[in-house]
C-alpha cells in the first residue's frame, strides 16, 4: 500500500512537470502543440550528449537542455505558429510534422536504439518494500519546486499576470496594452524550457529513445483535457490522478493495462464534459 | 403561408448571468416587429434560442401554436423560421451559386446524392434579392458588404421560411444598399412574410415594422407601436445609459 | 452534377495509363506503386471525413485497424473465406467506428483531434491485452491468406480498388452531399442555419470514410499477408496518411492520390542514396516546408500557377 | 480540363523515372542485406557480410564474377520488412539474401521468400516455427537456411543450466518469468515453462508479460517480488538494456538471469552507463566473454581495423553472416550460381566448416540433415545450424552459452562448465 503511494507520488510529480509546459501553451496561445513531446526528446538527448558523452557536469547538461528547449520554443513560435496566424488545424498538423521531423533527426544523429541515462543522483532507498531511487525522488522534488515557482511567477509578476490576461481574453488583453505576441513568444520559450528539462527527468526515470515523444504528449494531453485549461493547480491535481491511476492499474490489475485507463479517462471526459473537471464554463 | 411566433416566459442563464429574463411576446402572422435595445441587451441571444442554437433555461417557444423547444435547428427551419446573422459568414471557398445551393439542399442524404442542383432556382433567388447573374460564379471575398447581406438573405430564403429573423441587416451598409434591402423586406412583407428585426439603425427600421419591442439587460421593458416604444422613458434611459 | 464528357475522358485516360503501366516499368516499381495505391485509398478515406468537414482525425488507423483485424481474425482463426470476411470487415468498420466515434462527433476542433488520437492509443493497448489468442497480441499475425501473388497481379488489384474508390468518391463529392460536407468545414453554424442536419451529414461523411478505410484496410492486409499493431496504430502511420492528403490537397479527390504517389515515390527513390532513417528526415522536412508554403496542398499551388499563367496570357 | 493535365504530367513523370529505375547493371552477383541498419545486431550481420564479400572479391569473386552488396532497411518493422524484401527481390533483383532480421520481421517476409524462391540465409532469427515450415514444406522452403541454433536448442541448454547451476549450486526452487511480448519471448517462455519444472525441479510461480515499449519497470519488479520466487527469469530481445539498467538502478533484491539480447554486445556496459552488473544471459555462439578460435579471432581483428563505430565486436550473427555468406558462395560455385535454387539448396546443405581451438572442436558451421533426429529433443532441424546439446560437445559447439556481466564491467562465460571462464554470482546488493 505504502509502496503504491510512494511510486504514485514519484510518477505523478514527473507527470505534472511534463504537462505544465503543454498547459501553458494551450491556455495562453489556445493552440495544440503536438510537437510538445519533441521538447522532451530534444531535452533528454541534449543532456545525454553533453553530460554523458562529453562528460560535462550534470547541472550544465540540464541547463543546456533547458536553453536548447527554450530556443526551440522560440523558433517554433516564430517559424510556424506566427506565420500560420492562429489557423488551429494548420498549427496542429505542422507541429505533428515537426515532431516526426525532429524524431528522424534524433535517429540520424544518435541512432535508433535506446540509450540509458545514468541516474542524476545514484543510490536507492528502500521503504516498505518500495525502491526509491534518489534520482526519481530528486525529479519529483524538482518538479514540485518548478511548479510552485511557476505558480508564484504567474500570480505575482507583471509578466505572469499578462499571461493570465492573454489566456482569458486575447482581445481584451490587447486593449489594456498587453502585447499578446510578446507574451505568446515568452510562453513558447518557457514551455520549451520546461519541456526540455522535463525530458531530462523523464528519460532518467525511464530511457532515451527516438519515439519517446509520444507517451509524454499523451500524458500532457490527458492532464490538460481532464484538468481543463489554464490552471497550474488543476494540472497538478490531474497529474496525480493520472499517475496514481497508472500505478494502481499496474499493481492491482495488470501492467499491460497501465495506459488504458488514462485513454478512457481522456475520452470520457472529453465527451461528457469538454471543458474539463476544473475548467471554466465557456459562454 | 405566414407563421406565428409566440414566446412565453423565456429565461436563459449563462452561469451566474441572466441573458434573457422572463421575456414573453407574440408576433402575429404577417406582422413585422422590431426588436430594439442597447448593446448587450440580449437581442441576439433571443434569436439563438428561437433557432435552437442555444437551449433556453426555461420558458416556451411556439411556432403556429406548436412547441419547438425540443427541435433541432434544421427541424425549426422546416417548421418555417430562419434567421440571418449580424456578421455574414458565407461559405468562403464556394461561389455565390453554391452558397445558395446549400440553402436549397433538402435535409436528406439520399436526395442530396440522387437529385442534382437546380440552377434556375438558384438564379431566381439571387435575382430576387438583387444579385446579378454574373455574380453567381464569384467568391464571397469578391463581394461588397451589401452583396454579402443579399447573399445571406438569398441563402435564408432558399430554406422557404414563413418567418424571418433579421439580425442587424443594415450594419456596414451604404445608404443605397440600405434602400435596396429595405425594398426587399418591404416586398416580402407584402407577400405575407412574418418578420422579427433587430437593428441599431432606427431610422431604417421604422418603416419596416408594425410594432416594436424593447429589451434591456435581458428584460422586456416596453412594447407597442413603434412611436410609443420610442417615447417610453425606460427605453430612452436604457439607450442613454448605454451609449 | 455538372458532369462533362471531358471528365470521363480524363478519368479514362488516367485509368488506361495506370493499367498499361506494368508493360513499361519494372516489378520493383510496381511494388512501390502498390503501396502508393493503398496509401492513396487511406488518404482519400481520411480526406472524406477530415479534409472536407474540417474534423481532423488523428486516429484514422483506428478505422483501418478494425477492418484489417476483423478479416485477419476471421480468416486466420475461423477459416472464413476472404470473399466473406472482407465484406464483414467493411461492415464491422462502419458499425464499430460509428459506435465508438459517434460521441466524439459532438465535440469540435482540437478536442475532436485529441479524442481520435486517444482512441487510437486505446485500441493499440487493448489489442495487446484483450484476447491475444485472437489478435496475436503486440506481435500481430503473419501467414494470413493473400488475395494475389506477384507484383503485376498485386498491382492490378490495388490499382482497380484505388480507381474504383477514387471515382466513386469523386462522383459522390460532386453531388450536393459533397457541397454540404465542404460547407461544414467552412461554417458549421450556417449549414445548420440552412436547414441541414449537421449531425446527419457528419455521420454520412464518417460512414463513407469508414467504408473506404475498412475496405482498404482489409484488402491491404490480405496483400501484405501480415498484420502488426505497432506499425498500424502508429503516429507515424497517421502522419503519412494526413501528409499525403494535405500535400496533395485536402478537400479534393485527386489531391490525396497525387500526394500519396508523390510521398511513396519520394521515399523509394531516396532508398538507394539514404537507406536508413535519414530518408524520413528528408521526407518529413520536405513535407513541413511544402505544408507551410501552401496548407491547401500542391493541387492549390498548381491551380494558382495556372491562374497566374492565364492572367499573363490574357494581358498579352 | 486543368486537372487532367497534371494527371498526365504525373503519370508521364512516373513512367520516365520508373523506366530509369529499371536499368540496373547485371554483370555481377548481387547480394541483398535485409535487416535493421540502425541496430547493433543488424549492423553485425551487414558487416560480417561485407567482410566476407571483400575477401571473396579479393580472391577474384565467385564464378568469375564480382559480388556486390545492396541493403534494405527493415527498421525492425514487419511491413517495412516486407517492402524491403520486395525491394531486394524485384527492384535490385538480387541473387542471394542475407538477413539480420528479428523473428517477427522474418515471419513477415517468409511468404515473399516462398514466392520469389531466392536463396536466403537468416543469421539472427531463431524462430523454431520457421524450421517447422521447412519440415512441413521442404520444397517451398528449400532456399531458406538459418545458421543460428533455433529456440528449442536455446531453451534446452537453459534448462540444463537451471538444473546444474541454479538448482544445484544456488539452491533456488522457484522462478518468476518476466517475458517481453514478442514472437521470441513467447517461444522461449513456452519452452522454458514446459521443461524447467520436470527437468530442473524449479517451480514457475508466475509469468509476467510486458510490452517492449515499457519504460517504467518499477511496478513490474514489485509484482515479481510479490510472488516470492527465488529468482527472475527474463526473456528480453528488444530494448533489453532498459529492463536490466532499471534492475540495477532500482537494486531489485532478487537475482535475475535469462535472455537479455542487449548484453550480447561489448557496448552493453557503456549503454547501461555501467549499470548492468550482475546480469546474465544466454548467448548463441560466438559470444562476448567466449574464447575465440584463431580463424574467428583473425576475423575480429580485421573487423576492428575496418570499423570504428559500434558494435566494436560483431554479435554472434556477425560471425554467422561472415561464415554463412562464404558458405553460400561456395555452394553457388558448386551449383553453378544461385539461379537454380533447388540445386543451390542441395549444395548448401552439404557445407560444413569446423574450427578448432587447442585441438578441440570449437565452432562448427554445418546444417542438420533432412531426416537427422537430434537425440535430446527427439526432433529434426532441417536447414538449421548444427548444434550439440550434451557434453562433451564433440559433434558441434553447444547451442548457446550463458555469459554474465560482473559489476566491475568484465564479462565471462559461466556455463557450460567446459567453456566457463568465470563463476555465476548474484549482485552484491542482494543479501543472501
Amino acid at each position: 500500500m505504502l509502496q503504491v503511494l510512494i511510486q504514485g507520488l514519484l510518477l505523478s510529480g514527473l507527470y505534472a512537470l511534463i504537462a505544465v509546459g503543454f498547459t501553458l501553451i494551450f491556455s495562453v496561445g489556445r493552440v495544440l502543440n503536438l510537437a510538445y513531446g519533441a521538447y522532451l526528446l530534444i531535452g533528454g538527448y541534449t543532456y545525454f550528449y553533453f553530460s554523458q558523452q562529453l562528460g560535462l557536469p550534470k547541472f550544465a547538461g540540464v541547463a543546456l537542455a533547458g536553453i536548447i528547449g527554450c530556443a526551440l520554443g522560440i523558433l517554433k513560435f516564430q517559424l510556424i505558429v506566427r506565420p500560420l496566424k492562429g489557423n488551429h488545424v494548420a498549427i496542429e498538423i505542422s507541429t505533428l510534422i515537426l515532431a516526426v521531423f525532429l524524431q528522424s533527426v534524433v535517429i540520424f544523429v544518435f541512432g535508433d536504439s535506446s540509450k540509458i541515462l545514468l541516474p542524476i543522483i545514484p543510490g536507492v532507498e528502500r521503504v516498505a518494500g518500495a525502491a526509491i531511487p534518489f534520482s526519481n525522488l530528486f525529479a519529483a522534488i524538482a518538479s514540485w519546486v518548478i511548479l510552485i515557482s511557476l505558480w508564484l511567477f504567474v500570480r505575482s509578476t507583471h509578466m505572469g499576470r499578462a499571461m493570465q490576461a492573454v489566456s482569458m481574453d486575447a482581445k481584451g488583453a490587447a486593449i489594456s496594452g498587453v502585447d499578446a505576441t510578446k507574451i505568446n513568444m515568452f510562453t513558447w520559450a518557457l514551455s520549451g524550457t520546461l519541456g526540455a528539462i522535463a525530458g531530462v527527468f523523464f528519460a532518467s526515470y525511464t530511457q532515451l529513445y527516438p519515439g519517446m515523444w509520444v507517451a509524454p504528449l499523451i500524458i500532457a494531453v490527458a492532464v490538460v483535457i481532464v484538468g481543463g485549461i489554464g490552471s497550474i493547480i488543476g494540472t497538478l491535481i490531474v497529474a496525480h490522478i493520472v499517475g496514481f491511476l497508472e500505478i494502481l492499474t499496474s499493481a492491482y490489475i495488470a501492467p499491460e493495462l497501465r495506459g488504458v485507463f488514462t485513454m478512457l479517462l481522456i475520452i470520457v471526459i472529453l465527451v461528457w464534459r469538454p471543458s474539463g473537471l476544473f475548467g471554466r464554463e465557456e459562454l | 403561408m405566414s407563421a406565428k411566433l409566440e414566446i412565453r416566459n423565456l429565461v436563459k442563464r449563462f452561469g451566474g448571468l441572466v441573458a434573457t429574463n422572463d421575456v414573453s411576446f407574440t408576433v402575429e402572422p404577417g406582422q413585422s416587429i422590431g426588436l430594439i435595445g442597447p448593446n448587450g441587451a440580449g437581442k441576439t441571444t433571443i434569436f439563438s434560442q428561437i433557432m435552437g442554437e442555444h437551449q433556453q433555461s426555461s420558458g416556451d417557444i411556439l411556432i403556429d401554436e406548436n412547441e419547438i423547444s425540443r427541435l433541432s435547428t434544421p427541424q425549426r427551419i422546416l417548421a418555417g423560421v430562419s434567421r440571418t446573422y449580424q456578421v455574414p459568414r458565407p461559405f468562403s471557398d464556394m461561389s455565390v451559386a453554391e452558397n445558395i445551393r446549400v440553402g436549397l439542399t433538402p435535409d436528406s442524404i439520399w436526395q442530396m446524392i440522387t437529385r442534382g442542383p437546380n440552377p434556375d432556382r438558384e438564379l431566381e433567388l439571387a435575382e430576387s434579392v438583387g444579385l446579378a447573374e454574373e455574380q453567381l460564379a464569384r467568391l464571397p471575398s469578391e463581394l461588397s458588404m451589401g452583396d454579402l447581406r443579399k447573399l445571406e438573405m438569398a441563402r435564408t430564403l432558399a430554406t422557404a421560411p414563413r418567418m424571418m429573423l433579421l439580425d442587424e441587416v443594415f450594419a456596414g451598409l451604404t445608404v443605397n444598399e440600405i434602400a435596396v434591402i429595405s425594398k426587399l423586406v418591404q416586398s416580402m412583407r407584402d407577400d405575407g412574410m412574418t418578420f422579427l428585426i433587430v437593428s441599431h439603425d432606427l431610422k431604417a427600421l421604422e418603416p419596416l415594422v408594425d410594432e416594436a419591442i424593447a429589451i434591456n439587460q435581458g428584460q422586456l421593458i416596453a412594447e407597442g407601436s413603434y412611436s410609443d416604444v420610442m417615447a417610453d422613458k425606460a427605453v430612452r434611459a436604457s439607450y442613454l445609459g448605454a451609449e | 452534377m455538372g458532369l462533362r464528357w471531358h471528365h470521363f475522358a480524363l478519368w479514362g485516360l488516367f485509368a488506361v495509363t495506370l493499367f498499361v503501366l506494368p508493360e513499361f516499368v519494372s516489378r520493383g516499381t510496381l511494388r512501390t506503386l502498390i503501396f502508393a495505391n493503398f496509401l492513396a485509398i487511406f488518404a482519400i478515406s481520411w480526406d472524406t471525413l477530415s479534409g472536407r468537414t474540417g474534423y481532423i482525425s488523428f486516429g484514422h488507423p483506428f478505422l483501418i485497424g478494425i477492418g484489417a483485424y476483423t478479416t485477419a481474425i476471421l480468416t486466420k482463426r475461423f477459416d472464413v473465406a476472404m470473399e466473406i470476411s472482407i465484406p464483414i470487415a467493411v461492415i464491422a468498420t462502419m458499425v464499430g467506428g460509428l459506435i465508438v466515434l459517434l460521441p466524439a462527433l459532438r465535440i469540435k476542433g482540437s478536442y475532436f483531434a485529441l479524442v481520435t488520437l486517444a482512441m487510437m492509443e486505446l485500441i493499440y493497448q487493448l489489442v495487446q491485452v484483450i484476447r491475444p489468442d485472437l489478435t496475436g497480441g503486440t506481435r500481430g499475425m503473419s501467414g494470413l491468406p493473400t488475395l494475389t501473388r506477384g507484383a503485376v497481379n498485386g498491382y492490378y488489384m490495388s490499382v482497380s480498388l484505388m480507381l474504383a474508390i477514387a471515382l466513386t468518391t469523386w462522383l459522390v463529392m460532386r453531388t450536393r452531399l459533397g457541397t454540404a460536407l465542404s460547407a461544414i468545414g467552412m461554417n458549421e453554424e450556417a449549414v445548420s442555419g440552412s436547414g441541414l442536419s449537421v449531425t446527419k451529414l457528419k455521420m454520412a461523411a464518417f460512414l463513407f470514410s469508414a467504408f473506404i478505410a475498412g475496405l482498404g484496410g482489409a484488402v491491404y492486409i490480405h496483400y501484405l499477408g501480415s498484420i502488426a499493431p505497432r506499425a498500424l496504430f502508429d503516429i507515424n502511420f497517421v502522419f503519412t496518411i494526413i501528409v499525403a492528403a494535405l500535400i496533395g490537397g485536402a478537400g479534393t479527390t485527386v489531391g490525396p492520390i497525387a500526394g500519396a504517389f508523390f510521398l511513396t515515390f519520394l521515399l523509394e527513390y531516396l532508398r538507394p542514396y539514404l537507406p536508413g532513417a535519414e530518408r524520413y528526415m528528408v521526407y518529413s522536412g520536405l513535407a513541413l516546408i511544402l505544408y507551410m508554403a501552401q496548407p491547401k496542398g500542391m493541387w492549390e499551388l498548381f491551380f494558382q500557377g495556372i491562374a497566374k499563367f492565364d492572367r499573363l496570357g490574357r494581358r498579352e | 480540363m486543368k486537372f487532367g493535365k497534371i494527371l498526365k504530367a504525373v503519370t508521364a513523370a512516373g513512367v520516365i523515372s520508373a523506366a530509369s529505375f529499371a536499368t540496373a547493371a547485371y554483370a555481377e552477383i548481387k547480394v541483398g542485406f535485409i535487416g535493421s541498419l540502425s541496430s547493433d545486431t543488424g549492423l553485425s550481420t551487414l558487416r560480417g557480410a561485407e567482410m566476407a564479400i571483400e575477401e571473396l572479391n579479393a580472391k577474384g569473386g565467385v564464378l568469375g564474377e564480382k559480388i556486390k552488396l545492396v541493403t534494405a532497411d527493415t527498421q525492425e518493422d514487419v511491413t517495412e520488412g516486407i517492402k524491403a524484401y520486395e525491394y531486394l527481390a524485384e527492384t535490385e533483383e538480387v541473387d542471394f539474401i542475407i538477413s539480420g532480421s528479428i523473428d517477427d520481421v522474418s515471419l513477415g517476409w517468409i511468404p515473399r521468400m516462398q514466392e520469389f524462391q531466392i536463396p536466403t540465409l537468416d543469421t539472427w532469427t531463431s524462430s523454431i516455427s520457421i524450421i517447422d515450415m521447412v519440415v512441413q514444406d521442404p520444397e517451398v522452403m528449400a532456399p531458406y537456411f538459418m545458421n543460428i541454433a533455433s529456440d528449442e536448442a536455446l531453451a534446452t541448454l537453459y534448462i540444463n543450466f537451471g538444473a546444474d547451476v541454479l538448482k544445484k549450486q544456488m539452491g533456488w526452487n522457484s522462478v518468476v518469468i518476466l517475458a517481453e511480448d514478442t514472437g521470441f519471448g513467447q517461444a522461449i517462455t513456452g519452452l522454458v515453462t514446459e521443461a524447467i519444472s520436470p527437468v530442473a525441479g524449479i517451480e514457475v510461480k508466475e509469468t509476467i508479460i510486458y510490452d517492449v515499449g515499457t519504460v517504467d519497470f518499477a511496478p513490474i519488479f514489485a509484482k515479481a517480488q510479490a510472488t516470492g520466487a527465488d529468482f527472475i527469469y527474463q526473456v528480453s530481445s528488444v530494448n533489453s538494456q532498459v529492463i536490466s539498467s532499471q534492475y540495477v538502478k532500482l537494486q531489485v533484491p532478487m537475482p535475475m538471469t535469462g535472455v537479455n539480447v542487449s548484453a550480447l554486445g561489448m557496448e552493453y556496459w557503456e549503454d547501461t552507463g555501467g549499470a548492468g552488473g550482475g546480469i546474465s544471459t544466454l548467448s548463441p555462439l560466438p559470444s562476448v566473454g567466449f574464447k575465440l578460435d584463431p580463424t574467428s579471432q583473425a576475423f575480429v581483428e580485421r573487423y576492428q581495423a575496418k570499423y570504428k563505430s559500434r558494435p566494436v565486436i560483431p554479435h554472434f550473427n556477425g560471425f554467422n553472416a561472415y561464415y554463412g555468406l562464404t558458405q553460400a558462395m561456395a555452394a553457388a560455385e558448386e551449383a553453378g550460381g544461385f539461379k537454380d535454387a533447388k540445386k543451390w539448396s542441395a549444395a548448401m546443405e552439404k557445407q560444413d566448416l569446423k574450427l578448432e581451438l587447442d585441438g578441440k572442436l570449437w565452432l562448427r558451421y554445418g546444417f542438420w540433415g533432412k531426416d537427422e533426429v537430434e537425440e535430446v529433443t527427439k526432433r529434426t532441424y532441417p536447414h538449421n545450424a548444427r548444434f550439440d546439446l550434451s557434453a562433451p560437445y564433440d559433434d558441434a559447439q553447444p547451442s548457446m552459452v550463458v555469459v554474465q556481466w560482473k559489476e566491475d564491467g568484465s564479462v565471462g562465460v559461466v556455463y557450460p562448465f567446459e567453456y566457463a571462464t568465470t563463476k555465476f554470482e548474484i549482485p552484491s546488493w542482494i543479501k543472501k
